[in-house]
């Protein structure tokens, strides 16, 4: 072994290999967060390097310092042998060094093409050549088989979709290091096995590849190593064929975790929300029941109208046709306001766009939602703001220095627990969640879902969403598949299998619509 | 996000009360250092002279930073003092009782705020066009009011509370202690002040939260126009004339002591302190280079160069250095 | 020089103000005072000049001299300040019996010898029948001064040429270009049009270009307020058919004279008319002229 | 995360073409009404004042669009024009070649630039209060080189420029096809113009990419510095003196034109043609007015209205419904 780290676990073994990359007491420091303490670790050219870790493990900061985004506290990088700066995202570029981040950093005005290209734009005689872009830029998507148009602006396309490009993009450039900072938490099987082949296309290629993720069968579906940080410390380095899952949660988080889902059973009681026939941009025809204490999940590809029909139901769209009836009347609901007085309450799947206030404090975001309960008579109660902030800071563990911190100063994961927390002490009667455990780890997951049963066990109801089978799977009562804004499937309780399930998400021009109810 | 953004990505929330005290601090170095270079300033006569010449200012800028907060502006409120000014004068000279004419002047300034939430929020205006629009409409209706001359309002009480004083301060300056007061407890001690926060820092999400946006901004254009109108009346009684053509430029002079006391055009970022000890800077440069007896044209080039160098030394500390 | 005497003007960024303050500062040497400039950024910022008013009372001067922006509004502050120094007035009046003297020019006096120079150009021009129409263009709405004129103008005009036809009254924003645009404009929609009072300089310069621009030197008469060098150019050029010019040096440097007087508490005179002629071309070589034409700035 | 951006959330960028066409369909509807309404408006003299009447406006605006777009703002424009009036004034009175004064004029402008990039880029600070700083010392500058008096120009040649046409148009409005082609190209069909959309839309991404998000800034506040000293030099010919008061609130009206012609104030969204077309909207309602012979205060409630009806209009279209 070529490493030079000085690992808590003395790293086994692994097959010689070229060392591209290493780095020697890498530290990050921001005002108040100890965010990386000294890290040794060793790449190995045109492996795959998986990086797991807790919330706030500082996996982020990691790849920000490599990728020349945020300067270093202390330590060397070492590439090929030389000692590099690393000072702005111009050299790490300039040396080969790519990343998809964690969020999706494009820019939401330009085209998908545009952005594909951005700062290495193709010009004749001074001039963009548009139109070879545009092609260049479908032709390298429909070759990784996405289903996405090139020309439209970035913004009208979901956040899964962003990232697919944001994936793509990293291919357009000469890359020898790529890192994808989990690239799937908003991708569904489909997306990510697409992801994947990309991925091992480019392993093949020669390019080192470092993955972050926090679902633990895709780093062993796809890494040659692992590496997991532990508040900042690298805690341990193993060859994938020489560690399982159990192995890994312990050392990301120093304990053992029975199970990750956390199922109760309840006798479901009274409909709270019924949906007759409810239309709307981008899906119809969509009739769905939630009772007091059931999980109805929803399934289905991006862009499958999930979102579009739960912001319906939740006054945000217009609705077309149908109806929505609330505890058994017809209602209108014809603002997110109205929602909220009746009992709703939606976390929303896009925390930056919808879910954040990202330059104001973590207190403040999650005390919005109920800001008139914890104010008397005019002013607020300074005491109930701060006591229900910090409790959610303690339940869902939000690793902030302080409820003052901005939001946007958060790791990715510790935001997301933001967006469904600030719902949890609101008291509504039917909770929806979009894509709730979009890159959270799984020791919180855990967490979350031990509250879905707190919050059914008080006779509301949820709708969830996910992209991630396993999660509506294994939690929902009832799991709708959506495929084209259409819903095409109902199961109960883990009455189908995977395959299925995948099988009816999955456009087959073939399959008649309809559902099979 | 913006070019704005990107030096002062770093700002810290927790810093903010350090904040004011110290752009207080340069204020007060300002004081300071006048006090020493010239016998007259620190006058009780020279202190209630600048106090008055910065309150219509600063009362405006705390109006101006609520709209700026929900990521907003307000071309409009210079007009609106100079429109008000007109109507207070013309009601006060028609008979009514000063308290009904200054009520009616501030029901004025709450129509106008409420134009103004009506455009942004239902025909979709950007804020900057529809308070553009008003500012050049409002004069025109002024002046056709007036037939651009100036009407001399006939009454002396309501003139003599501009010059008038309490305790030895200036009631223009207690004027500024009144609204100060409700507007910092507002803006940082109840929820509507929060939710327009919220609405800077991101609509969709604080909509999606339950947060009223429309209302929010409606609140947000009627409280500036209330101020504008409300600074208005205190001007009228200040030059005991009507006229609408007063006021000019002093949205550009909200605007800046607004941006000077730490406000974000980007919204979501500001305060109540910071417009006002903005405001203070700006009527103190003026002040002490009229003490000074420096050339009015150099003090225009000083002007200039001290707002560069207060805000480059506010926001190295705020970014922590 | 221990004493101070400060001299308030409307808006230092004008021209004429600069010939005021000119013989202002040629006073403060002569008589060894100290003389402080003041004024305000614009003409129409009367609480602009309020405060500093304020502010030269608080520096404790022997007297000050003040040009006040606004007849009504000025009142009460000069009154205010007179309770602690002596305040001369030049140029404008104010509601306040508080002026120990007052040197000033009649504004409503110049709109008259305006319109007798307007109407007096359209005459030469047309073989003595002063006929037609007439535009009036003033720099801004709200300036006391510029209403003034506009009143004495229009007032001549319907007393005194009936045959003159008022078809235009147009304000525009202080800019020179505005000027230029809507004379240009007026020019357009009334190509019979025979004359244009511009009531300023700034004003003055703007449509004498759009008259240069057009040439119609000679075919549309100007008349224009105050002077410059530019100005001097158009009316040598018959560009410009005259000028109303006041005395702003001899209020300045008289200005600071009768308030150290004043302020020694010598008897001073209460009134001065300083005066306003029509300068054309044929009497802009006579000295007295000359001398207004081109005062001396140091 | 802005009021602004709420409404305006699905702007499409596909029928920015069409919404160019369609603001140009406004425009030409108020010419068609106004040649109805009045002999004077349809006659070669009244196009020609038109054309020369908007272009310097025009001019300005393009280069504020440069910066807006990427999330700025210059309010110094006006200024900046005032202040090269005279700087070409001086030059050209002192003897120099109009061609080396002219171009000396522009480097003044390209200078000014320079130091807001500077400004913003190295010491942090906002644009609005770097271009506010500059705009209150430049005139200041201006006032002292001049002493208040407006510098009247001795060359025929250069005053004659501003009135000469070619084909019938005026010089002044060639000026503005020289500026709007290669603006047109550069905004739209280089690298460079792409990067003050990415640093607009998103600073960190474009810094990510690779883009030179300082060079960028410092490249559109040099083009609308330079600009500003070419509408300065062409003002100084049009009105044959050199004047730094001259230019007073044409930043207002050069943003206007330019959130007219559908620039967003939060930037990434803009073009060249918008604002070319929002100057000529503005231009024409005070042309039409003067025709019409509106009186003046009519005229500005007027404006006032029109702007609120024409963007909105504007934005129904663009908002598709
Ligand atoms: N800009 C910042 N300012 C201050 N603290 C920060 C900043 N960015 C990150 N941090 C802190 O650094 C720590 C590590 O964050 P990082 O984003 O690297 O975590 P992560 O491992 O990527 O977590 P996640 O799985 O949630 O994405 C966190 O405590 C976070 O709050
Ligand atoms: N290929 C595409 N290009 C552009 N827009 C698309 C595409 N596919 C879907 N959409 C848009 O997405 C909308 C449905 O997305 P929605 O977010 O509701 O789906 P979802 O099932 O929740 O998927 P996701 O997992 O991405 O949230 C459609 O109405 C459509 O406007
Ligand atoms: O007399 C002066 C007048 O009072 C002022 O308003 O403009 C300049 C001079 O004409
Ligand atoms: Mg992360
Ligand atoms: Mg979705």
């Amino acid at each position: 072994m070529t490493s030079t780290a000085q690992e808590l676990h003395p790293a086994p073994t692994l097959a010689p290999g070229r060392t591209i990359l290493e780095l020697n007491g890498l530290e990050k420091r921001y005002p108040g967060t100890h965010a990386l303490k000294p890290v040794h670790l060793a790449f190995k050219a045109g492996e795959i390097h998986a990086i797991v870790g807790e919330n706030g493990a500082g996996k982020s900061t990691l790849i920000k310092l490599l990728t020349g985004v945020m300067p270093r506290t202390s330590g060397e990088v070492i590439w090929e042998g030389k000692p590099t700066a690393l000072a702005t995202p111009h050299e790490a570029m300039a040396l080969g060094i790519n990343a998809v981040h964690q969020e999706v950093v494009l820019c939401r005005h330009l085209t998908v093409a545009a952005n594909m290209f951005l700062g290495e734009e193709e010009s004749r005689f001074g001039l963009l050549q548009q139109r070879a872009m545009v092609k260049e830029a479908q032709k390298i998507i429909d070759g990784l088989g996405f289903d996405l148009p090139a020309h439209v602006v970035l913004g009208d396309l979901t956040i899964g979709q962003q990232q697919l490009i944001a994936a793509a993009r990293a291919t357009v450039r000469g890359t020898k290091f790529l890192i994808f900072d989990e690239p799937t938490a908003y991708l569904t099987r489909k997306e990510a096995d697409q992801l994947f082949k990309l991925i091992r296309r480019l392993k093949g290629d020669g390019v080192t590849i470092i993955y972050i993720s926090h679902r633990m069968e895709e780093v062993f579906e796809l890494a040659d190593r692992v590496s997991v940080l532990r508040d900042g410390t690298l805690v341990g380095t193993r060859n994938i064929a020489e560690t399982d899952e159990p192995e890994l949660v312990k050392l990301m988080i120093n304990r053992s975790i029975e199970q990750i889902y956390h199922k109760e059973h309840f006798t479901p009681g009274a409909t709270i929300v019924e949906t007759k026939s409810l239309s709307g941009k981008g899906f119809e025809n969509v009739s769905v029941t939630v009772r007091a204490g059931e999980i109805v999940g929803l399934y289905g590809l991006i862009g499958a109208g999930r979102s579009e029909f739960v912001t319906t139901l939740y006054g945000r769209h217009k609705k077309s046709a149908g109806q929505i009836l609330w505890q058994g009347k017809e209602v209108q609901v014809n603002s997110e306001h109205d929602a909220i007085r009746l009992g709703m309450a939606l976390a929303p799947e896009s925390r930056r766009d919808q879910g954040l206030c990202l330059n104001l404090p973590v207190g403040m975001n999650l005390n919005l939602p109920i800001y008139k309960r914890i104010s008397s008579n005019l002013l607020i109660s300074k005491a109930k703001e701060k006591a229900e902030a910090d409790r959610q800071i303690a339940d869902l563990r939000i690793k902030t220095p302080t409820r003052n911190a901005l939001a946007s100063s958060l790791s990715g994961g510790n935001q997301q627990k933001i967006v469904i927390g600030k719902w949890l002490a609101h008291g509504a009667k039917l909770f929806i969640f979009d894509e709730p455990t979009v890159g959270v780890d799984v020791g919180t997951k855990a967490e979350i879902y031990r509250l879905f049963s707190t919050l059914l066990s008080k006779g509301a109801g949820i709708i969830l969403i996910s992209s991630y089978l396993p999660e509506v799977y294994e939690l929902a009562d009832t799991l709708h598949v959506f495929r084209r804004g259409k819903l095409v499937a109902t199961h109960g309780f883990r009455t189908a299998s995977h395959e299925d399930i995948l099988g009816q998400a999955l456009a087959e021009k073939q399959e008649k619509p309809g559902g099979q109810k | 996000m913006s070019t704005e953004a990107i030096p002062a990505e770093k700002t810290k929330r927790n810093f903010n009360a350090l904040f004011g005290l110290t752009l207080l601090g340069l204020l007060l170095l300002m004081w300071i250092v006048l006090a020493v270079a010239t016998p007259s300033f620190a006058t009780a006569l020279n202190i209630t002279n600048l106090l008055r010449q910065g309150s219509l200012i600063a009362i405006l800028a705390v109006g101006q930073t609520f709209v700026i907060i929900t990521g907003g502006i307000d071309l409009s409120v210079g007009a609106v003092v100079g429109f008000t000014t007109v109507v207070v004068a013309l009601l006060i000279n028609a008979g009514w009782p000063i308290w009904a004419a200054v009520l009616a002047t501030l029901l004025v300034g709450v129509a106008i705020g409420l134009f103004h939430g009506f455009g942004i929020v239902k025909m979709g205006l950007p804020p900057f066009i529809i308070t553009l629009a008003t500012m050049t409409s409002l004069r025109g209706i002024g002046l056709l009011m007036t037939n651009g001359n100036s009407i001399s309002i006939n009454s002396d009480p309501f003139q003599a509370f501009s010059r008038g004083s309490l305790f030895g301060i200036p009631y223009l300056f207690w004027m500024v202690i009144l609204v100060a007061i409700p507007s910092y407890i507002f803006l940082h001690h109840t929820r509507w002040g929060r939710y327009l926060f919220s609405v800077g820092s991101n609509a969709e999400a604080a909509r999606l939260s339950g947060v009223n946006v429309p209302r929010t901004i409606f609140m947000a254009y009627i409280l500036s126009g209330l101020l504008a109108a409300f600074v208005g009346v205190l001007l009228a009684s200040r030059i005991g004339i009507g006229n609408p053509t007063q006021g000019d430029t002093y949205e550009l002079q909200a605007i800046a002591s607004s941006v000077i006391g730490g406000t974000s055009l980007f919204g979501a970022i500001g305060s109540v302190h910071g417009p006002l000890i903005g405001s203070f800077i700006l009527s103190t440069i003026n002040n002490g280079a009229n003490l000074l007896n420096v050339n009015t044209f150099w003090q225009r080039v000083i002007t200039g160069l001290l707002i560069i160098v207060i805000v480059y030394f506010d926001g190295l500390r705020r970014r922590g250095k | 020089a221990d004493v101070t005497i400060p001299i308030i003007v409307k808006d230092t960024t004008s021209f004429y103000w600069q010939i005021v303050l000119a013989g202002a500062r040629k006073a403060g040497k002569d008589l060894g005072i100290n003389v402080p400039e003041l004024g305000a950024q614009a003409e129409t910022d009367v609480n602009g000049q309020i405060s500093i008013l304020e502010n030269a009372v608080a520096s404790n001067p022997a007297a000050i001299v003040i040009s006040p922006t606004e007849f009504k509004a000025l009142g009460k502050p000069i009154d205010e300040a007179a309770s602690k120094v002596k305040v001369i007035g030049i140029d404008s009046g104010a509601d306040s019996k508080a002026f120990t003297s007052f040197l000033t020019t009649d504004n409503v006096q110049g709109g008259r010898v305006a319109a007798d120079g307007l109407a007096a150009a359209i005459g030469a021009a047309n073989g003595g029948k002063v006929e037609g129409k007439v535009a009036l263009i003033t720099a801004l709405p709200g300036a006391g001064s510029l209403e003034q004129r506009k009143q004495g103008f229009i007032e001549q005009i319907k007393a005194k040429y009936p045959g003159l036809e008022l078809v235009a009254d147009k304000y525009a924003d202080g800019q020179a270009t505005t000027g230029l645009n809507i004379a240009t404009d007026l020019i357009t929609a009334n190509p019979d049009l025979k004359g244009i009072f511009a009531s300023n300089l700034i004003m003055a310069q703007g449509v004498g270009q759009a008259i240069a621009e057009n040439n119609l030197g000679g075919k549309v008469a100007l008349i224009g307020f105050d002077s410059d060098e530019k100005l001097i150019k158009f009316l040598n050029d018959g560009v410009i058919s005259g000028l109303v010019v006041q005395d702003p040096y001899r209020m300045g440097y008289d200005g600071i004279k009768t308030a150290l007087a004043a302020s020694k508490g010598e008897k001073v005179e209460a009134n001065v008319d300083t005066g306003a002629n029509l300068v054309t071309k044929a009497n802009m070589k006579e000295p007295k002229i000359d001398a207004l034409l081109n005062p001396k700035l140091n």
